[in-house]
């Protein structure tokens, strides 16, 4: 498999504080990568440096063989990596479809700037109520975003980095803050559409039952650095990992059964 | 293009108010007149606001697109309504283009504060230029349409129908470019420009876009009033009357290009009547009648007529 | 040099001047992210209503120098009287609205208060001045600098705004009430959660940026001729110092205030011709390097 | 919805319309008058109330028939006079605006005012669209005749440049040694235009002054700590200042104990008003102005003191300003140029005989005087004011010359008095037809 994301040697310091040193993650295409840690180990920083949001203090990334490392997060939004936020950020006075409207319209606007992938949009309206289905937001469809329950607006805070048409997806804990039961189903979507669009996926996440059950692979994050990488079942197991990240939290044995 | 029903009632608005001009009292057609050049400006105002923006400077636009109109007639000897309107295009866009850079950055009271600052610099320079007549500023007079002359008995409807040729030919371009992604896009801006980043877009450009739009709807504001008024001078871009186009655009709410429209013949009327029945209050009625809509009517006077329909 | 000194010396009087008129508008803008226009109508009622009291000092024919309280009761009432009036009568209906429509309510407010003080005091220009023409301003004497004649008064100007700048900072820092006041400028929100009386501290605020605009006004009453309309004049002035110095921050409006002073002095005695936009310049140049101003607080992060 | 807000609109400006249709041709009953003037704002106090109270108070008494020869005959021609007033602040572009609403809305008969020169520039080309008799009452600028010429717009007051030629004129008389000039004024137009018509002035009476500084503090700038150091430090022998109102008041109050005056002799052109709000803060031997022979410099004469009465009687007891001066001017030009009118009409129309049609005829000729026939008899004409004679020699008659004067103050007792005053006749301050001001003053005064 041809490597999509490759990060060399990340370094990001605040001042006095680290919160990344040497991260070295290369992902392959159509991956399903699991970030875990507790909070504060640099998994969102990761993240940030990927979409642009910081810029690293030290090291490069590449998406598809080019250097993204300095560019702002619009055009590594346009090249291909979009993302999902720990907090949904929606546009809260509009409708549920006109938050993704925007984003078609942008997509159509872009014309052939749109990365490397086909930005037209026959039907703008009919291509976002198929996309709503499949989110299990059509019945929100004519509804204000700001005002829809939280779950649901994790879901269409990452249809809308769907909509404009990702090669890798970014999502920061996309269950949290949903209850335990609607995760499952809410991942099994978002998994669905990821399957058939053929997109690389990384989330953050500190349901280790998620993480077991959705990814093929997993980063740990300790203190800005990454401690261990490899299958779920693996990572789960390790020692440190148990003892530094996943503490208290459920038993992996468990996990690991089902990848 | 397919024509919503606003696009026609918008056309059909211009279309009375051109019939009706030459039937209407004088001053009437006067108070019209006003009401459709403030209502232009305005119309850049409310365009600003969708993206979340408000400008307590628009007075420069409003004021370069008047001196364009002026120099035009005063140094060219050009006095053509239409070349007048062109000039004010020309200048107010190349000059917002180039403030537009810096202040795209801006938001909230930043943005306000800054573009303000840029509209005093400007009152500055022009009350230090006794060429133009420093504060007293000069007459402007149009004398021909396109190369006809006007006759001269005939030149307040002709400067009318002009106001209301370009007032419905903006509300219209600028219904148009709403109902579009832009106008979507300005909305989102509004509410979150973290994601309209995320999403690939520019907030930077579609915001930068949209000022110089709305500067030259002030610049076409200004250079139609200089043609109406007959005179102008740097009290166009003096702070209060940048506060007063932030003051209808309030009053008339963001809902819809008539909103500005109308607000703009409230605006007038009220300020009318008030300075002749109340010589003495006038500033507190207008401040009376500001303090209620904004109590009372929180998205404006259109949200009159959208409550209604929610009824 | 002697001019030199005479710009330093004039340009620190302005100073002055300028930051008693801006630190009301700051303070209430740091703690109710409210841009007061109408501080500039609070200002003109100061030198109102110690134009009047004065006056009634004056004709009692009480010693010249209980003027100075005069002075201090004028703004005081502004403050006790003007402050809560509209911090209860119309702001606090406001709360939680746009910062651009809390601009345009104060706007309104202005309007009002201008015809207000028209149809208390009338249009013609008033002063304060004694039967035997006797004034705040020349009764301390004169100091020279530079070959230069400066009223004594200056120096009460420069005095008071040290001692109001001080004050302020210290009651901020060291005192319970100037914590929780912080604790609200940081956080509105949270701070209510924790139990602070946030409704009752935008009422404390208020009523003492009103206060600092009438300790303006009444201060500025004895050195020109109250007139209609002196509050448009100053607000405009007052934004510009509060906007270069970064809006909310006390260090900022003392620091905004010494720049803007001693700009506007620098150019009327070296380029009279540039004085009129010197002001504006130095905004906009200033909001272009620093787009919140000299003092602004941190980009907090959003994702 | 859109429709529906359309439509409430249109059925308003429709019924507007049907309301407002003009009222049937009437028997003229009275003379509305439109007056417009600062009711707000810094000129307010200063300039636009006291003409507003000299306004109701001359028209009062005009409506009683109390004023003196030749302004006996009540109102205007008989007719009673009414008063509409307008507040003129709000700049040039809302005083169109207001303009218009007084002509078309309130349909006035005369429109007399404006204070601002902008206002005044602005006013004039919609007077003449509009086709109404209209009298500016007390703007300075020389601009309003001299880039335009006007049929039913007249200015009953001499124009700002005799201000400048007179004081330079007064001055050199009195100190002819001055050899540092030095200027504080508002900057804007009409402080821009003092000190450029002064300069100018001086540097052709006087070859050879230097001109130390010029300060052009900010319209209502209140603080002039810096530009008094400025005047201090520049040494000069005079300070020229057109200040007025609110600013020249702050400016006195602040330069007095600073000495400023202790070295130089201070110009006031327009200062006269100040005198009695300002004693003890001008100082001795500052040379003042009225913009004309208004106020303490106009000769007694009964309609003087028939204005400082009426005026009294209205202002609680303050003597008239040159504001008030001014009002008298307009109101007492277009007296007589209506009164003149109507004589001449009926004047000329002869009955013959028994002829048929004698009675319609003499009725037409007492008929009000038509517009046409008022400015026929304003153009060009000479009338009584309580400043003394007002000439309509400029702008083909339209505008007015008269003389002025300048005098030198002194505290006595308590009250500033002038003394020393020089009367300068309208032919040496004035251009003559057809020049601009400042061309005038640069040709060395050829006339």
């Amino acid at each position: 498999m041809a490597v999509i994301l490759d990060a060399k040697g990340l370094e990001k310091s605040f001042g006095a504080v680290t919160a990344a040193s040497n991260i070295n993650v290369a992902v392959e295409q159509d991956a399903v990568v699991g970030l875990i840690g507790s909070n504060g180990a640099g998994k969102t920083t990761f993240l940030n440096m990927v979409t642009g949001y910081l810029k690293p203090t030290a090291g490069t990334i590449h998406f598809e063989g080019r250097d993204i490392t300095q560019l702002a997060p619009r055009e590594i939004t346009r090249l291909g990596i979009c993302r999902s936020f720990q907090i949904p950020q929606l546009f809260n006075t509009m409708s549920v479809l006109d938050n993704l409207l925007v984003g078609v319209g942008i997509v159509a606007a872009a014309g052939s700037k749109w990365g490397t992938r086909n930005s037209a949009y026959d039907n703008p309206v009919r291509a976002v109520d198929t996309m709503l289905e499949q989110f299990g937001l059509g019945s929100y469809r004519n509804r204000q975003a700001g005002l829809l329950p939280e779950g649901t607006r994790k879901l269409l805070d990452i249809a809308m980095a769907m909509v404009v048409r990702p090669r890798i997806l970014l999502l920061d804990e996309p269950t949290s803050g949903v209850s335990a039961d609607e995760k499952f189903v809410l991942m099994d979507m978002v998994m669905a559409a990821v399957k058939e669009h053929k997109v690389t996926v990384l989330f953050v996440e500190h349901d280790m039952d998620v993480v077991a059950r959705y990814t093929d692979r997993v980063l740990a994050f300790y203190e800005g650095r990454i401690i261990a990488d490899g299958a779920p079942a693996k990572v789960l197991d390790d020692v440190e990992v148990r003892r530094f990240v996943i503490g208290s939290h459920a038993a992996p044995a468990g996990a690991a059964s089902h990848a | 293009m397919k024509l919503d029903r606003t696009s026609f009632a918008i056309l059909a608005m211009g279309a009375i108010l051109l019939i009706a001009g030459p039937q209407l009292p004088s001053w009437m057609v006067s108070m019209l007149n006003v009401s459709l050049c403030y209502g232009t400006v305005v119309l850049g105002m409310m365009l600003l606001m969708r993206n979340g923006i408000v400008s307590f400077g628009h007075g420069l636009y409003f004021c370069l697109g008047a001196y364009a109109a002026g120099l035009l007639d005063q140094m060219l000897k050009m006095p053509d309504m239409l070349l007048m309107v062109g000039a004010a295009v020309v200048v107010t866009g190349v000059v917002s283009a180039i403030l537009g850079l810096l202040l795209a950055k801006y938001r909230d009271i930043f943005f306000a504060m800054l573009s303000l600052a840029f509209s005093m610099i400007l009152y500055g320079l022009l009350v230090k230029t006794a060429s133009l007549g420093s504060t007293d500023g000069f007459n402007v007079a149009a004398k021909t349409v396109g190369g006809f002359a006007v006759a001269p008995e005939s030149q307040r409807l002709m400067v009318y129908s002009l106001a209301v040729v370009f007032a419905t030919v903006s509300a219209f371009f600028l219904h148009s470019y709403l109902a579009s992604h832009q106008g979507r896009l300005a909305g989102a801006i509004k509410d979150n420009e973290l994601r309209v980043e995320y999403m690939g877009a520019s907030v930077m450009r579609v915001v930068h876009r949209n000022y110089v739009i709305s500067a030259v709807l002030a610049g076409i504001g200004g250079a139609l009033m200089a043609v109406n008024i007959g005179h102008i001078d740097p009290e166009m871009t003096y702070w209060p009357q940048s506060g007063e186009f932030v003051f209808v655009a309030i009053l008339s709410g963001t809902g819809s290009v008539f909103a500005p429209l109308g607000g703009a013949l409230v605006f007038e009327a009220i300020r009318s009547f008030a300075y002749e029945y109340s010589p003495n209050t006038w500033q507190m009625v207008l401040g009376i009648t500001m303090l209620l809509v904004m109590i009372f009517l929180p998205g404006g006077l259109w949200s009159l007529f959208t409550r209604k329909r929610e009824g | 040099m002697s001019q030199f000194i005479a710009v330093l010396v004039d340009g620190i009087v302005y100073s002055s001047w300028l930051f008693i008129i801006a630190v009301g508008l700051t303070l209430i803008y740091g703690v109710m992210k409210i841009l007061n226009i109408a501080h500039g109508s609070l200002y003109a009622l100061g030198a109102f209503t110690s134009v009047t009291l004065c006056g009634l000092w004056f004709n009692a024919g009480l010693p010249p120098m209980g003027s100075y309280l005069m002075l201090l009761l004028s703004a005081i009432l502004v403050g006790l009287v003007a402050g809560p009036v509209i911090e209860r009568g119309l702001l606090r209906f406001m709360y939680g609205k746009d910062e651009v429509v809390l601009v345009l309510v104060t706007y309104a407010l202005f309007l009002i208060l201008e015809d207000l003080i028209k149809l208390i005091w009338g249009v013609d220009p008033l002063f304060i001045t004694g039967p035997g023409g006797e004034s705040p301003y020349s009764l301390l004497g004169n100091f020279e600098v530079a070959g230069l004649t400066y009223p004594n008064y200056n120096l009460v100007l420069i005095a008071v705004a040290v001692a109001t700048g001080g004050a302020l900072a210290w009651a901020l820092a060291k005192t319970r009430s100037g914590k929780l006041l912080l604790a609200v400028i940081h956080d509105r929100e949270v701070s209510a959660a924790l139990g602070i009386n946030v409704g009752r501290i935008y009422f404390v605020t208020f009523t003492i940026g009103a206060m600092l605009a009438g300790v303006g006004g009444a201060l500025t009453a004895p050195t020109v001729s109250v007139v209609t309309g002196m509050g448009a004049e100053v607000i405009v002035l007052a934004f510009a110092v509060v906007v270069i110095g970064g809006l909310g921050s006390l260090p900022g409006a003392a620091l905004g205030a010494l720049i803007v002073g001693l700009v506007r002095a620098a150019a009327v005695h070296y380029l009279p011709e540039v004085e009129l936009f010197s002001i504006y310049f130095v905004m906009a140049v200033v909001l272009i390097l620093r787009p919140k101003g000299l003092f602004s607080g941190a980009e907090v992060r959003k994702i | 919805m859109i429709a529906k807000a359309l439509g409430t609109m249109l059925t308003g400006i429709a019924l507007a319309a049907v309301t407002a249709a003009p009222a049937l041709a009437q028997q003229k009953t009275s003379v509305k008058v439109g007056f417009v003037t600062f009711l707000s704002g810094p000129a307010s106090g200063p300039f636009g109330v006291p003409a507003k109270i000299a306004a109701e108070a001359i028209v009062e008494s005009l409506n009683a028939g109390k004023a003196p020869a030749p302004y006996q005959i009540k109102g205007i021609g008989g007719l009673p006079i009414e008063l509409v007033v307008i507040d003129e602040a709000g700049g040039a572009t809302k005083q169109v605006s207001e303009y218009r609403t007084l002509v078309q809305r309130q349909d006035v008969d005369i429109v007399i005012g404006y204070i601002g020169s902008g206002d005044c520039l602005a006013i004039a080309p919609v007077a003449e669209e509009l086709k109404k008799l209209t009298v500016l009452l007390d703007c300075g600028t020389p601009r309003v005749f001299e880039e335009g010429s006007y049929k039913y717009l007249f200015r009953t007051r001499p124009h700002a440049t005799m201000d400048a030629v007179a004081a330079t004129m007064y001055l050199l008389d009195n100190r002819p040694s001055v050899k540092r000039i030095a200027g504080i004024n508002q900057n804007y137009a009409y402080g821009q235009d003092s000190w450029n018509d002064f300069e100018a002035t001086i540097k052709v009476m006087k070859p050879g002054v230097d001109i130390v500084t010029s300060q052009m503090p900010k319209f209502g700038a209140g603080q002039y700590g810096s530009e008094i150091s400025a005047l201090h430090s520049a040494n000069t022998d005079v300070v020229h200042s057109s200040l007025w109102g609110g600013d020249l008041e702050a400016f006195m109050l602040q330069a007095q104990p600073r000495d400023l005056f202790k070295k130089s002799v201070l110009v006031l052109v327009a200062g006269e008003p100040y005198l009695h709000r300002l004693p003890g803060k001008i100082p001795d031997g500052t040379i003042v102005g009225a913009r004309g022979t208004n106020g303490v410099f106009a000769p007694d004469s009964p309609l003087k003191r028939w204005l400082v009465e009426t005026y009294k009687g209205k202002s609680g007891g303050i003597d008239p300003n040159y504001p008030a001066y001014s009002t008298a001017q307009a109101f007492l030009g277009v007296k007589a140029a209506w009164e003149k009118a109507a004589a001449k009409k009926v004047g000329s129309a002869v009955p013959m005989g028994a002829a048929k049609g004698v009675k319609e005829e003499m009725e037409k000729a007492y008929q009000p005087p038509t517009q046409e026939e008022v400015i026929a008899a304003f153009e060009k004409s000479s009338f009584d004011t309580p400043s003394g004679k007002v000439h309509m020699t400029l702008g083909k008659g339209h505008q007015a010359v008269t003389g002025t004067a300048y005098g030198t103050t002194r505290l006595e007792n308590g009250v500033v008095k002038v003394g020393n005053i020089k009367y300068y006749d309208a032919d040496r301050v004035n251009p003559p037809e057809g020049v601009s001001s400042l061309d005038w003053i640069r040709s060395g005064f050829k006339r």
